[in-house]
């Protein structure tokens, strides 16, 4: 429900479009439908295209054949399966713990770590595989080494170069992703609710499974569905990993037809249509899932007070829990980064490398002139991109779950579209439609920003929708009812109650799109080169510790813009 | 299209009358470019480069995008062969020469192209785990069984099948047999050059069948212990091409022209790449002596040799 | 003024079964009047009040507040909630946890299209605020108030802006009795000073009874009587509105005889009675009779020629302060009677109950 | 049992400035007794409740539950809450949205650490519905519910488990009259048979006085009067108590003389009254007096020989059904009086008000 009672029919809709009070959220929904339907258009004729002449295209099913009809479809298909979902739902229960200890619980020093959580995210992913491969390759892994010198183990106890290492190496990117959603739920939620059923006997342990879990359906399905397609559509560990295991999975099969020569972009879209198939049934479960809104609603008007569970002795667990995470899962590979970033070339930690170690890639990144622009560059896109998604896809969450359109859930679906298209065939779609534009925007970052917010639309969308399902309705009634018009009740109740699942989806759009790389490969020229190509452009030389460098540098920058944020928009949102 | 037969410098002027920017689709490392344009905008005045660097396919499949979209910005594009002759497959490159290219041999250009630099896939190793004696003295040594489970390669390289089918023993059958001999070894492929050359430093492997010459010399000066191959390895070209519908037909015809010169290649020398040009030596130790260059001819027969590489080695 | 014709609402909940929350209401309420609806939870109120607010959509009818029709199915007009000129107080405070108590009651002066200077804000909120004895407590976090405290907040709020129309969801069903009793009288007064035509919704018929210019009552979604307080309490022409306005015994008897001036004489277990008949009830038919237990006079002694007096014994003995509340059983039924606490009343006690005729209303038992 | 060992809990607000919410309350419930904090609003109830179900963590003091020390500040001990042997009823429901109705009462049954079979369950799940009139609601959707009938559910869930000690918060606050008025009896009937040791917290001094053993009066955080309902009903100790516990009139005068049995007279602006005297006022000192309105009898003539009769005006009259609440001039002051509502009295009219001697209460101004 709304402020403006909205009916459930079409036929009663229809008047009501004309009302200047819904335009807001109609104009955001269109600009979405914008953004995500050129994208799919491509996506779709691509897979039915095949070329006979330069840039003549007759439509056939030929690209689905050699998609799906080859021997490896069922194997690829068991392993994307597995892959995604178990590297899903490792995520969501470590990101998921580690929210609620550092959220809800009195586990002892939480809240230093909450900015340390994040740090896995804004690794470059190369970088981060590689970091993973230097700690578990069964050949030289640091950690196996140490293990095997330590009890003498004959043979290395880790294996990165196998299923469950893909896994891991995912996952732990990924974590990052499920903390931030699960932590704002957490943020907005009545305790009384769980009070009450702590008062009915249930431990802790029950409450939370029993009654705090399942009033965050919502968001938990959320961050589940975006996790696993989010697997279905990673590039990074698949190649990294996957390959030299000859563990191929969906990702690895569209890159291997977009880098076969000539590259085979109807056969990568025929397979990535198979990827939007697959999301389009999560979504659609979702939405049904979460179709009784109210049954979520745990931002209730009896205004109420989060608290912490006291864990008693149980703290020092959760405690050590943390520490455990923090050090083997974001420690490990940062050091590893550092060290490196350190050397003039990798090599394992030792007292004859210790020679070696020197400021000279630091130095060099200080004198490199174009590393500064790029730098610039990344940072005003993050930021944009990250700001303006948010806002978007909080006016399309509203218009989703709140004003309960009849078919809204489509744009449910169409905000979740983009994560299913590959990068470069955003790219190529964004070209061939942007570059004779009348307005200019091709070749400047304003392309870039489109591409990026129309790629993080999806995880904006998650965050937004999960936090918006917890807002009792009664709270935007109120303001109606105080004259407040559509806008300013959005603006200034809305937003702000929604400021958990804001800042969560705000902080990882910030970050990954500081990351991007396959999209903007495609889109940027000379004076609009952004930090990832940089990176994966000096990492193609072998420049791989300065790259480390600039991962170190990419890594504090981040937490800098991350920590200023979560000053500025404390000011809004509940007081906890 | 570009006016003919004159100087570079009347050129010049002519260039200066098109506003002055080139853009440049090269797929070169900024560490080289850093180097390299500014030298060419000191020699030509007024003259401002805008370097889009990608790797050549994704070069190629922009500048195709960009047709599509109904426009041409490229001027010059400079990158891997196959790359060239698929974006000239597209009929979008100029199908001339510039008088530069005589002096090239006639494996290095073609009607449209001209080979501006080279990148050399060689056989590499660590000498941390292969003790004096034991190097490989040549590609077939890797058939040796001593070397199970040692060797690391691209999946992608069968440049390495061409070059050995095409020249070294000119019979692809007896390239084959070698290849399925290492492949016994079962070699290990990760992808990506760079990450190779990181993990055979690593470890992860003690040689390297296919891995860019130009990574070791910089590493090894900074004391990795690392060597390479330089008896032979297979050459591929990096092929200078200009954009028929050129935004800036004379500034791009300016700057082939100059990239093919003799000036032009030295000053690619000392940017850090292998000149192409027969008279220029290139700055570092990283040519090999006996090249087996992979040229148009092998490129029309990619797919035939893709295949049977996938199948040598069970890749996909 | 309000006016709502033949208004409809249905939910269906879970099992997609259809829930009338409102079936077919139609009342008005003039300028400047109090009107409450007063029923037993889960009747409707609620729910009318939202129609009326804009916050649901009816299914069916027409609502005009304040001269315009601001819903109308035939028509299919339909004025967002913000567009009409209301004040509303919900039962779930819908305090905004995100804001302090100032904020919260300055929202409506700071939205709408009135704008205020912000020291005109200031006073307004404080104005407010002291209304609801929450003077002091300014900047307080709204999420840091205990329950009465918000719901006086909640209250300051819908009155700052002072509205045409006062919606109220009811406002005082968390204060504390003493609060309560004050604030009714408060309430009552402002809103007879501002004229402002207000509609209250309650279940509690003092309340109802002690504030309101006119009451409907509601049962399941419809209305069943309409009123003054004194109308509403002394004939209630329902068995359903007699119970649950206030408390009364109820037995039933048979009509013997009616003369002119609607006295009667009905039997009953307990013998004959004198009763006040209303309604039409002819003689001869069943009849309820409903006596309110205040008006049940008690005897230790059997007093002289008097009417309607019955022999019983005390069963319960519960003092409420003010009164005590005493069940008498009289043969077969219990009756439920209030007395003066001064009274010395022992459970086992018999005791001379007086059913003062006048107080002694016969309905016919078909309504 | 319960028994609470000068308990201190204090919060602070958004400007960190401190709110003594609980200060040094110490009280003792005994086994199957009925105890209720009465008191208005943010007095610090809730958090007194919050502290024995474990969760608050007070500031100081010591909590026992039926035997065991669940909390000492002393000793450092804290039980966490899910350990105690408590059922508790939510000033705001804390309904699960995401159950059903029966879901959220079978909860407590599936969760603890006696394990029950699905068929017990049910049936303890529709006896617990049945009892609070929920029956046949079981499989809506717990958000479907109106707020009374939220309410009821809340009180379901937390008996269902009929455990040791119950806690109330203001578990009627959202019914409506005739419910709650049903409720009261129910619950303390229940309370009855199961023996439960029950704390109610409520602002209701009607169910207070009617459900309780014992009552402790609090204000600002502390307990200012402790006693059973007519202790604290009939002998207020100080003003507080006796304005916050039903309506008093008070007004000052000075008293003459006090003889033996309590019996005293006062100087007042009104002339000379017979009252009697409660705690210690010394002849000569100034006291308060206080008169219910329920005690305050209204006489059209001059009543012959009566003591204490003053004659006065009607100011106004309130019809509340049951009786009418009828403020008199005497003087400069007004009187709140509460008659039967046969009685004819119109504003203006001019009335002999008698003060019962018995029911006019001297206290020593001091207190
Ligand atoms: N959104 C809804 N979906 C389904 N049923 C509903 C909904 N809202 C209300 N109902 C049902 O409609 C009926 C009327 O609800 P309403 O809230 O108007 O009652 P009420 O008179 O306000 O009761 P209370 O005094 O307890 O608030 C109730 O049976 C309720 O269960
Ligand atoms: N978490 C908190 N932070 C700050 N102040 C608080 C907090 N909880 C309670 N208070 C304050 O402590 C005082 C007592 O609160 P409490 O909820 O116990 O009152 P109460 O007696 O239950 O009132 P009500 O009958 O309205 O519920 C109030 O002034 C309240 O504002
Ligand atoms: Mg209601
Ligand atoms: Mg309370």
């Amino acid at each position: 429900m709304s402020t403006i009672a909205l009916p459930r029919t079409v036929k009663n809709t229809l008047p009501l479009l004309r009302d200047s009070a819904l335009l807001v959220p109609l104009v955001g929904a269109g600009v979405l439908i914008y953004l995500a339907v050129l994208p799919l258009f491509m996506l779709l004729l691509g897979s039915f295209e095949v070329e006979v002449a330069p840039r003549e295209f007759i439509t056939s099913l030929k690209n689905y054949q050699d998609a799906y009809a080859s021997e490896h479809t069922y194997s690829t298909f068991v392993n994307s399966l597995i892959f995604a979902g178990g590297s899903s739902l490792l995520t969501f229960t470590l990101g998921t713990v580690l929210a609620w200890l550092v959220e809800r619980t009195n586990t002892p020093l939480r809240v230093i770590f909450y900015p340390m959580a994040v740090i896995p995210l804004i690794l470059p992913g190369v970088l981060e595989a590689i970091a993973w491969i230097f700690l578990l390759s069964p050949k030289f892994g640091y950690i196996n080494v140490a293990l095997m010198s330590l009890f003498g183990l004959a043979r290395p106890p880790f294996n990165a170069f196998t299923l469950p290492g893909m896994i891991w190496i995912h996952s732990v990117g990924q974590v990052p992703l499920a903390f931030l959603m699960m932590v704002a739920a957490f943020k907005s939620m009545d305790p009384s609710l769980e009070e009450s059923a702590m008062m009915s006997g249930a431990s802790t342990w029950q409450t939370l499974r029993r009654i705090t879990l399942r009033m965050l359906m919502p968001t938990s399905a959320s961050v589940l569905l975006i996790l696993f397609v989010r697997t279905l559509e990673s590039f990074e560990t698949p190649a990294l990993i996957g390959i030299p295991a000859r563990i191929y999975v969906y990702t690895s099969e569209i890159y291997l037809a977009f880098s076969e020569y000539p590259p085979n972009y109807g056969r990568g879209a025929a397979l990535a249509v198979g990827l939007l198939i697959l999301s389009a049934l999560g979504v659609w479960l979702y939405t049904r899932s979460t179709r009784e809104g109210k049954r979520f609603q745990t931002v209730t008007g009896k205004a109420f007070r989060p608290r912490q569970f006291d864990l008693g002795p149980w703290r020092w667990v959760g405690f050590t829990f943390l520490l455990v995470y923090f050090v083997g899962v974001v420690l490990l590979p940062f050091l590893v980064m550092l060290w490196a970033s350190f050397l003039p070339f990798f090599a394992a930690p030792g007292w004859k490398s210790l020679e070696i170690l020197s400021l000279d890639n630091y130095r060099y990144l200080y004198g490199f002139r174009p590393f500064w622009d790029a730098m610039w560059n990344s940072i005003v896109l993050a930021l944009l991109t990250a700001t303006v998604g948010m806002v978007l896809t909080s006016l399309i969450a509203w218009v989703v779950y709140k004003s309960r359109l009849p078919g809204s859930w489509i744009l449910d679906f169409l905000a979740f579209v983009p994560i299913t298209v590959p990068g470069i065939v955003l790219g190529m779609a964004l070209i061939m439609f942007y570059v004779a534009f009348p307005i200019p925007v091709y070749g400047t970052i304003w392309v870039l920003l489109i591409a990026y917010v129309t790629r993080y639309i999806p995880y904006g969308m998650r965050s937004a929708s999960g936090a918006i399902l917890q807002i009792h309705s009664e709270l935007e009634e109120a303001a109606g009812t105080s004259g407040a018009s559509w806008w300013q009740t959005f603006w200034r109740v809305t937003l702000p109650l929604l400021r958990p699942g804001f800042a969560a989806g705000w902080i990882y759009i910030c970050i990954v799109s500081f990351r991007e790389f396959s999209t903007s490969v495609l889109l940027a020229t000379g004076d609009s080169r952004v930090l990832s190509i940089l990176l994966f452009n000096m990492f193609e030389q072998g420049q791989v510790t300065v790259v480390a460098a600039i991962g170190i540098v990419m890594i504090f920058t981040l937490v800098a813009i991350v920590a200023v944020f979560q000053k500025l928009s404390g000011r809004v949102g509940i007081q906890t | 299209s570009p006016a003919g037969g004159q100087s570079l410098d009347e050129l010049h002027k002519l260039a200066l009358k098109e506003g002055g920017t080139l853009n440049c689709y090269c797929t070169l490392a900024v560490v080289n470019a850093q180097k390299i344009f500014p030298e060419f905008e000191k020699r030509f005045p007024g003259i401002k480069v805008n370097h889009v660097d990608l790797t050549a396919d994704q070069l190629a499949a922009r500048a195709v995008a960009e047709a599509r979209g109904g426009r041409t910005i490229g001027d010059v594009i400079q990158g891997s062969l196959e790359n060239v002759i698929q974006v000239f497959e597209q009929k979008l490159l100029l199908e001339k020469l510039p008088p530069e290219a005589a002096a090239y041999p006639a494996e290095l250009k073609g009607s449209y192209w001209v080979s501006n630099n080279m990148v050399f896939i060689i056989a590499a190793w660590n000498t941390g785990l292969v003790q004096k004696g034991d190097e490989p003295k040549s590609f077939e040594d890797f058939a040796d069984p001593k070397w199970k489970g040692k060797l690391i390669a691209e999946p992608r390289d069968l440049e390495l099948l061409m070059g050995l089918g095409r020249y070294k023993y000119k019979s692809d059958e007896k390239a084959i047999e070698v290849l399925k001999k290492i492949a016994v070894n079962n070699v290990e492929f990760h992808k990506g050059h760079s990450e190779l050359a990181q993990f055979l430093l690593a470890g992860q492997g003690a040689a390297c069948l296919t891995c860019y010459s130009h990574h070791f010399p910089p590493q090894i000066k900074k004391g990795a212990p690392l060597a390479y191959l330089l008896s032979e390895g297979i050459g591929t070209i990096n092929g200078t091409a200009v954009f028929k519908d050129s935004p800036h037909p004379n500034t791009a015809w300016l700057f082939a022209r100059w990239a093919a010169s003799e000036e032009g290649q030295k000053v690619y020398a000392v940017g850090g790449r292998t000149p192409a040009h027969p008279k220029v030596e290139p700055t570092e130790k990283i040519r090999p002596a006996k090249i087996y260059p992979i040229g148009v001819a092998e490129i029309k027969d990619w797919k035939k040799y893709e295949k049977t590489w996938k199948e040598i080695f069970k890749l996909r | 003024m309000i006016e709502i014709r033949s208004l409809f609402k249905t939910f269906s909940d879970r099992r997609g079964e259809d829930v009338a929350a409102v079936h077919e209401i139609s009342f008005k309420v003039e300028d400047g009047r109090f009107y409450t609806l007063l029923g037993p939870s889960g009747c409707g109120k609620t729910t009318t009040l939202r129609c009326i607010a804009g916050l649901e959509r009816p299914d069916q009818g027409e609502v005009e507040v304040a001269g315009e029709i601001v819903f109308s199915s035939s028509k299919g007009a339909f004025v967002p909630a913000y567009r009409r000129p209301i004040g509303m107080v919900f039962q779930s405070y819908a305090i905004w946890p995100h804001m302090t108590v100032f904020e919260n009651v300055a929202f409506p002066l700071r939205v709408g299209k009135q704008r205020f200077g912000s020291a005109e804000i200031k006073s307004k909120v404080e104005k407010a605020l002291a209304l609801v004895e929450m003077g002091g407590l300014e900047d307080r976090m709204a999420t840091q108030l205990s329950g009465g405290q918000q719901q006086r907040l909640a209250l300051a709020r819908a009155l700052v802006r002072e509205p045409k129309v006062l919606l109220l969801d009811e406002p005082l069903s968390n204060l504390d009795a003493k609060l309560r009793e004050r604030m009714r009288v408060e309430l009552r007064e402002l809103q007879r000073r501002l004229r402002v035509t207000t509609l209250y919704v309650t279940h509690d018929q003092i309340e109802a009874l002690s504030m309101s210019n006119e009451i409907a009552v509601m049962n399941a979604g419809e209305i069943v009587q309409q009123g003054s307080p004194r109308e509403i309490y002394l004939y209630p022409q329902t068995q359903f509105v007699a119970q649950f306005i206030g408390s009364t015994n109820q037995f039933s008897g048979k009509l013997r005889d009616v003369n002119g001036d609607g006295r009667g004489c009905v039997e009953t277990s307990m013998g004959e009675l004198h009763c006040t008949v209303t309604g039409e009830a002819a003689p001869g038919s069943e009849v309820v009779i409903m006596v309110r237990p205040e008006n049940i006079v008690l005897h230790k002694a059997r007093p002289p020629e008097t009417a309607n007096v019955v022999e019983g014994k005390i069963a319960t003995v519960m003092f409420l302060g003010q009164y005590l509340d005493c069940t008498i059983e009289l043969g077969r039924n219990l009756f439920q009677t209030y007395q003066h606490h001064s009274l010395q009343l022992r459970r086992g006690d018999s005791v001379w109950v007086e059913l003062p005729p006048g107080d002694c209303l016969a309905l016919g038992a078909k309504n």
